[in-house]
């Protein structure tokens, strides 16, 4: 019984052929749906039940009964959600690169990923603080706290998304990713996917929809 | 056991259908937007008096384009395990119905329960 | 599959002993052992709440306790039961036997199952704190707002509550995408998903679940907690909010969590009872669908819970029918487990008791489900001693049979000692009986008219006989898990021919190596044709199989220790206990800090020792 | 096995098993629990019971069989000297096929008179019923009559053999009123209204209490249900509705009632407590509270003592009520007891 050999191969066995990580990811990525769906389907809920404003998608008065702009702002987020959307292509792009072994590949398109990460929080600071601006605290009304609920945790998701992607750049600087060790950065795309699609639902059902 | 990259390689698009999709992505994002704009301007009144009592369906239909092209190409899902589309389908399916289902209940209450007193 | 003997004497490393051993374990097995003795502990620590309760009630308008005191012991009861016993319990039966009887050598990650372990003790830690602060959290176990929104619980009692579960979600929750994917990932080869035991499967439906109904609490609870830290209304009414949403959110988790902490010991069950009727389970994949069924019906039926909130007849028709549904699926497994004894050749030592045991009692918890599954006769049920009944008879006479039967049945397996049979059947029949004592005259005071939840009652009421005989039982109850105490410490001290590695002559892969096992588990990886193993191995044998040999411990790579996981539980922990009493930035900061710290240098620590 | 422990079971089990069986045999009839659910005396409550004794028929009927089976499967098939290894089989299709329909049979048995009792229950009641509006407060009830003018608490006061429609809400958090004997609970809600209807079919004096946990002294949120002959409800009703008595200048008056009628304004009860019907304040409406028959939230009777007990030391009853200890000394408790003894 050569034991030695066994083992080797025993530590990458997998019943199924799909890497552990791998699996793992999608599992947590499942459970993540419910995450997210809760808390759509809470903000759908309380959608239009709001005492007073401000309101998403119609004017409404405040407090000293002057007449308001609607809440949300299409244009700012639809570069948001481009943004998003370019992000999930260029990583896609970078993981290309790092499973050929492309070094170059891997760490434009990487950096170019994060880049347009950091832009998207920024675009939500901007927003919430925005919006703060505008008289729409936290507490202002039911819109307001699931909204901010909402779209908050979903910057979350994007911002420690971000994290993990800069983890792994500086991996990659390091060259340490060589392409058997692109997994590391897969896992980090599929979570940075996962967050995107999370967007594109939210998109059109926060924003959109009236 | 075939490792991942190795594998990946083989099967995984290449950068061209990566870049389609994003193209395809992004039509329909405009789309979504266009709709929204007709809608929200009544402009162009024809096609805005068409499009309303639709909207919502229009937007969601898009959205789960989208959702689907990059579960499918981005995700690696149309070429990875079933299993994992399995397992996604399975919470996204999940995650719908409770949607649906919490909205269902609540709503429901509320159209039938008084909120001010039913005796004055 | 035949572990080649090396003839070695067990070579003992010194890495295997010691406190700091423990606290850097990543071993499957040593992970389990620590969660069975942690989560026992908060079981006792439950049960004395129960004794509290049950001493208070012994007659009308006692004042053993305060009334907020009451109020604080049935949560935490309640909590303490469900969130750091039963369902911890159930996690020691994963750790332990998943990759065992799957013919694995540890866990996908073995240092996530770690991080689970940490998270869960400080979990448990931190809501049981409140004790000590003398705001133990006041709410019940399914905390309904509005009472639990600051208006009307202002204190930080319903915050160690919210932060506590929060933070022993994430235990369940790192937990099940361990399980999840080993269970998938990590069957020894030739181990089809239909070959897999029947406790892998309940278990792995078990970790489904968590998957799926844990966020929906989270969410509940992040919600709640934001509306008393903040001043939001997503439950406060004069904001527009509606308390109801927290109900819907809560058992849209909570009916789903009740099959989580049923289904392992219906997979136990399924273990036992084969092996003391000498004859394989009876019915395998009607019992993987229907324990399949049950789960995916469970996420559909949780307003039964909310019958008499008025949600309209047409919610309580369908709520209705759909929990009726359930008790199909269940009968199932009834059935097929009474068909696996018919015919067989019934050995009655402890463990098989308790299987028997269990299948007794739950029926009878099932069917009063199934009577309260219907609306019209809920609504005079609910919130009564008669719904108390039914939870402590599915909970205790099912769930704690079956984990006590499971502790006699794998205890050989963990510890390489049998515990004593005597003690054993004593403490089964005690806790039968005293069992029954507690809880089945709960079903009178319910049906006349004890609600529950309150911390006395009236002489008029005339509740003082059986809420005696309820407390005679509960001390009792109290008096068995001291016998099975004992026997634990008996067997420890008392010395023993070692038992062997199969002294049930049981039909699952863990009995084919020795016990304790080794480090390994298995110095080869096994490989499988079909169900039951080893009695398939032992029929091609023609009997049974010689006594494997330990072989060098070092025969086998392991993953190394390591104390990151700690560090990062720490981290959650401290994160989410700055939620307590408000919003403390510095200690959310202190927690992110070290929470990042540790994960990182687990991310960058070898897994494994550099290459041999 | 010389273990002691092993000893105590055989003389000591069967005389506790006994003893048990003796004292839940007695324990068993209904009728000496008050507030018992299974002696019904109102429609709705009987709706509820006609369900329970068809699901507790079934369940009987499952649960003996089942048991049966299984303690006959583990008698008949118990390890003998000697016996044959048994034969392994690994199911059988058809009998699993009988026992997933068997039970979906009982269940359509179940489910059927649900459903219907469902859609039943759930019509309201036309406006020839006599309307009550319930409101929860922690931890006391209100109840007021529009079409009576009335309001009072602790005491839900209904005609016996006409339909009482109720109408429930809540001034703070959640609650859940019942009525054991005449209907099930409803829980209510702030900000909506949530209805229960019943006839009484008897008069009587019945307790009952809050169902949800509503805070400290949820145990303590109990009230009555009387339900009165109709000549008599509408004696009561009429009388209630004469204004409080003003013993201020009434000469024939004793002087420790006027005394409590003073103390009644000086000791702030007047802050939290109307003696009139219609006028709602923080604490209970105590207008003819001489003539309840219960108080603090149903779970004292309405005697002198129990009443001088209560609003010396309310926090020494229901400890973390919302009325607090005044520090009335003993003669000033006499007098208000008498004041408000007088107000019938
Ligand atoms: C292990 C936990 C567990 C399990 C397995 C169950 C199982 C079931 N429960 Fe239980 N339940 C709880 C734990 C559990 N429950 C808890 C903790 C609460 C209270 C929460 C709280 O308020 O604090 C509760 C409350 C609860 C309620 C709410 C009552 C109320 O508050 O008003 C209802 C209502 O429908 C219900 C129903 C059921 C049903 C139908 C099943 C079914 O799954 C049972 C199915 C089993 C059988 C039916 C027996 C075997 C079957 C046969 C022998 C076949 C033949 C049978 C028939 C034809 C009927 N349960
Ligand atoms: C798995 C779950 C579980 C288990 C095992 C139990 C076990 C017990 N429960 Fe529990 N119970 C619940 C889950 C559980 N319960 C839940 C969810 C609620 C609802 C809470 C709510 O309403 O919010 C509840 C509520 C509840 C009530 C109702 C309270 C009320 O509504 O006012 C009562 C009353 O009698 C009770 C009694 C008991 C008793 C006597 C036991 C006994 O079986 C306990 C037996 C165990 C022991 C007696 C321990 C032995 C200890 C020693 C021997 C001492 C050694 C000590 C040390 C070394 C520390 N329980
Ligand atoms: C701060 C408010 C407050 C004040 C002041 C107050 N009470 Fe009360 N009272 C209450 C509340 C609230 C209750 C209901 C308590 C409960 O049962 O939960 C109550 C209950 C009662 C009851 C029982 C009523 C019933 O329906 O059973 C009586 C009698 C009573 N109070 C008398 C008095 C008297 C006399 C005084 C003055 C000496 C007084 N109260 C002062 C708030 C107050
Ligand atoms: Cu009011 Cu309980
Ligand atoms: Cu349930």
């Amino acid at each position: 019984m050569a034991h030695a050999e066994a083992h080797a191969d025993e530590h990458h066995y997998t019943a199924t052929g799909i890497d552990n990580k791998k699996l793992a990811i999608w599992t947590f990525i499942g459970s993540e749906c419910m995450f997210f769906a809760s808390l759509i389907g809470v903000y759908l809920t309380y959608k239009g039940r709001d005492v007073s404003g401000p309101k998403p998608h119609a004017e409404w008065l405040d407090k000293a009964g002057v007449l308001q702009e609607q809440m949300l702002e299409i244009p700012l987020v639809t570069f948001g959600t481009a943004l998003l959307l370019f992000s999930s292509f260029f990583v896609v792009l970078a993981l290309n690169g790092a499973q050929r072994g492309n070094r170059k590949q891997l760490i434009g398109w990487l950096v170019a990923t994060i880049f347009c990460g950091v832009f998207f929080v920024g675009m939500q600071v901007y927003e919430f603080s925005h919006f703060a601006h505008r008289g729409m605290g936290y507490t202002t009304n039911l819109f307001a706290s699931t909204f901010y609920t909402l779209t908050g945790f979903h910057g979350t998701h994007v911002t420690l998304g971000l994290l993990w992607l800069i983890s792994v750049l500086v991996v990659a600087l390091r060259g340490k990713l060589p392409p058997e060790k692109a997994l590391n950065l897969e896992m980090a795309a599929l979570y940075w996917h996962f967050v995107d699609v999370v967007w594109i639902v939210i998109f059109p059902v926060v924003y959109l929809i009236r | 056991m075939a490792t991942d990259a190795l594998h990946a390689e083989h099967s995984h698009p290449g950068w061209q259908t990566y870049l389609k999709v994003a193209v395809v992505l992004f039509a329909l994002t405009a789309l979504e937007v266009w709709a929204y704009e007709i809608v929200h301007r009544h402009q162009p009144a024809a096609l805005a008096s068409l499009l309303e009592p639709v909207v919502v369906e229009v937007l969601l239909i898009l959205s789960a384009f989208k959702f689907a092209l990059v579960a499918m190409f981005y995700m690696h899902l149309k070429m990875d395990g079933k299993l994992l589309t399995a397992i996604f389908s399975f919470s996204l399916l999940l995650a719908a119905v409770i949607v649906v289902a919490l909205m269902v209940v609540m709503h429901y209450l509320w159209s039938h329960a008084p909120t001010v007193n039913p005796l004055k | 599959m035949a572990t080649t003997a090396i003839d070695h004497a067990p070579a003992h490393t010194h890495e295997h002993t010691g406190l700091w051993s423990w606290i850097t374990t990543v071993d499957h097995k040593r992970i389990g052992i620590l969660y069975g003795a942690t989560a026992f502990f908060f079981f006792l620590v439950g049960g004395l709440e129960a004794l509290v309760i049950r001493l208070q009630l012994m007659g009308p308008n006692k004042t053993l306790v305060s009334p907020d005191t009451y109020n604080q012991l049935f949560t935490m009861h309640g909590t303490t039961m469900i969130f750091l016993g039963v369902m911890p319990l159930s996690a020691m039966f994963f750790n332990y036997l998943i990759p065992l009887q799957l013919g694995a050598r540890d866990v996908a990650f073995p240092r996530l199952n770690a991080f689970s372990y940490w998270v869960f003790l400080l979990g448990g830690i931190l809501i049981n704190v409140s004790w000590f602060t003398g705001h133990a959290p006041n709410g019940g176990w399914f905390g309904y707002a509005n009472l639990t929104t600051k208006q009307f619980s202002p204190g930080p009692n319903i915050d160690f509550w919210t932060v506590g579960l929060q933070v022993l979600g994430v235990a369940s929750l790192a937990a099940a995408v361990n399980f999840f994917v080993t269970t998938v990932n990590l069957r020894a080869p030739g181990m089809k998903m239909m070959h897999m035991p029947m406790f892998v499967w309940m278990s792995f439906i078990t970790q489904i679940l968590l998957l799926l109904s844990f966020p929906i609490i989270t969410v509940a609870l992040i919600l709640l907690m934001i509306d008393r830290t903040f001043g939001t209304s997503f439950f406060v009414p004069t904001g527009g909010g509606d308390p109801i949403l927290w109900q819907h959110l809560f058992w849209l988790f909570g009916h789903p969590e009740v099959y989580i902490l049923i289904l392992p010991s219906f997979g136990i069950i399924s273990e036992i009872l084969p092996v003391f009727s000498r004859k394989p389970l009876f019915g395998y994949a009607a019992m993987v669908f229907s324990g399949a069924f049950i789960a995916f019906v469970g996420f559909g039926v949780w307003a039964h819970h909310m019958f008499a909130t008025g949600m309209g007849p047409f919610a309580d028709a369908f709520f209705s029918l759909a929990t009726m549904i359930i008790a199909i699926p269940t009968g199932v497994k009834i059935f097929n487990w009474i068909g696996t004894i018919w015919g067989g050749k019934v050995d009655f030592k402890t463990p098989m008791l308790f299987a028997i045991g269990f299948i007794a009692m739950f029926i009878m918890g099932g069917l009063s489900g199934v009577m309260h599954a219907s609306p019209p006769a809920d609504l005079q049920q609910t919130d009564t001693y008669f719904i108390v009944a039914h939870f402590h008879y599915v909970l205790f006479g099912g769930a704690i049979f079956a984990i006590s039967g499971g502790a006699y049945f794998w205890w050989p397996k963990m510890f390489g000692k049998m515990l004593d049979e005597g003690l054993g059947k004593l403490h089964f029949w005690l806790m039968l009986i005293a069992f029954n004592l507690t809880f089945f005259p709960m079903h009178i005071l319910g049906l006349n008219g004890m609600p529950r939840r309150v911390y006395t009652y009236s002489a008029e009421s005339n509740f003082e006989l059986l809420n005696k005989l309820e407390t005679i039982g509960a001390l009792l109850l109290g008096f068995s898990f001291l016998v099975f105490l004992y026997n634990i410490i008996k067997t420890w001290r008392t010395p023993q021919p070692p038992v062997g590695a199969d002294p049930w002559n049981a039909a699952t892969l863990e009995w084919s190596i020795p016990s304790p096992p080794q480090h390994f588990n298995y110095p080869t990886l096994p490989q499988v044709h079909g169900r039951d193993a080893l009695w398939e191995l032992k029929a091609r044998h023609g009997g049974p199989l010689p006594e494997p040999q330990r072989v060098a411990e070092d025969a086998v790579l392991m993953p190394n220790p390591s104390w990151k996981p700690l560090v990062a539980a720490i981290g959650v922990t401290v994160t989410l206990g700055g939620f307590i009493g408000g919003s403390h930035l510095w200690v959310h900061v202190a927690g992110v800090a070290i929470l990042l710290y540790g994960i990182y240098a687990w991310a960058f620590e070898p897994a494994f020792p550099e290459h041999h | 096995m010389p273990d002691p422990a092993h000893r105590r079971p055989p003389s000591r089990v069967p005389a506790l098993m006994l003893a048990a069986v003796v004292a839940l045999l007695a324990a068993c009839a209904p009728d000496q629990y008050p507030q018992t659910t299974l002696l019904p005396r109102a429609d709705f409550a009987k709706a509820s019971d006609d369900i329970f004794r068809t699901t507790l028929l079934w369940a009987t009927i499952v649960f003996v069989l089942v048991e049966t089976a299984l303690l006959v499967a583990i008698w008949k098939f118990r390890n003998r000297p000697g016996a044959a290894e048994p034969v392994q089989t690994h199911g059988n299709t058809t009998l699993e096929i009988v026992w997933t329909i068997i039970p979906a049979f009982i269940l359509a048995m179940i489910a059927v008179p649900t459903v219907r009792t469902i859609f039943q229950t759930a019509q309201k009641p036309g406006p020839e019923a006599l309307q009550v509006e319930v409101i929860g407060h922690q931890w006391w009830w209100e109840f007021r009559y529009p079409q009576l003018g009335i309001t009072t608490a602790g005491e839900l006061i209904v005609p016996m053999g006409r339909t009482v429609s109720l109408e429930m809400t809540t001034k703070d958090v959640l609650h859940s009123f019942w009525l054991p004997q005449f209907a099930g609970k409803r829980d209510v809600f702030p900000n909506r209204y949530n209805n229960l209807w019943f006839k009484a079919e008897v008069t009587g004096n019945f307790p009952a209490q809050c169902v949800e946990f509503c805070g400290i002294q949820h145990g303590r949120m109990a009230y009555r249900i009387i339900s009165k002959a109709p000549e008599e409800f509408d004696a009561w009703a009429a009388n209630f509705n004469q204004p409080p008595r003003d013993f201020s200048a009434d000469s024939t008056a004793p002087a420790l009632v006027k005394t409590g009628q003073q103390l009644f304004t000086m000791k702030g009860c007047i802050g939290c407590h109307s003696l009139y019907p219609a006028l709602p304040l923080t604490g209970p409406n105590l207008h003819h509270i001489g003539s309840r028959t219960w108080i603090a939230a149903g779970t004292l009777e309405n005697t002198d003592e129990n009443l001088a007990k209560w609003i010396q030391d309310p926090q020494g009853w229901k400890e973390g009520v919302l009325m607090p200890n005044l520090g009335l000394t003993d003669q000033e408790t006499q007098a208000l007891v008498a004041y408000l003894r007088a107000q019938q």
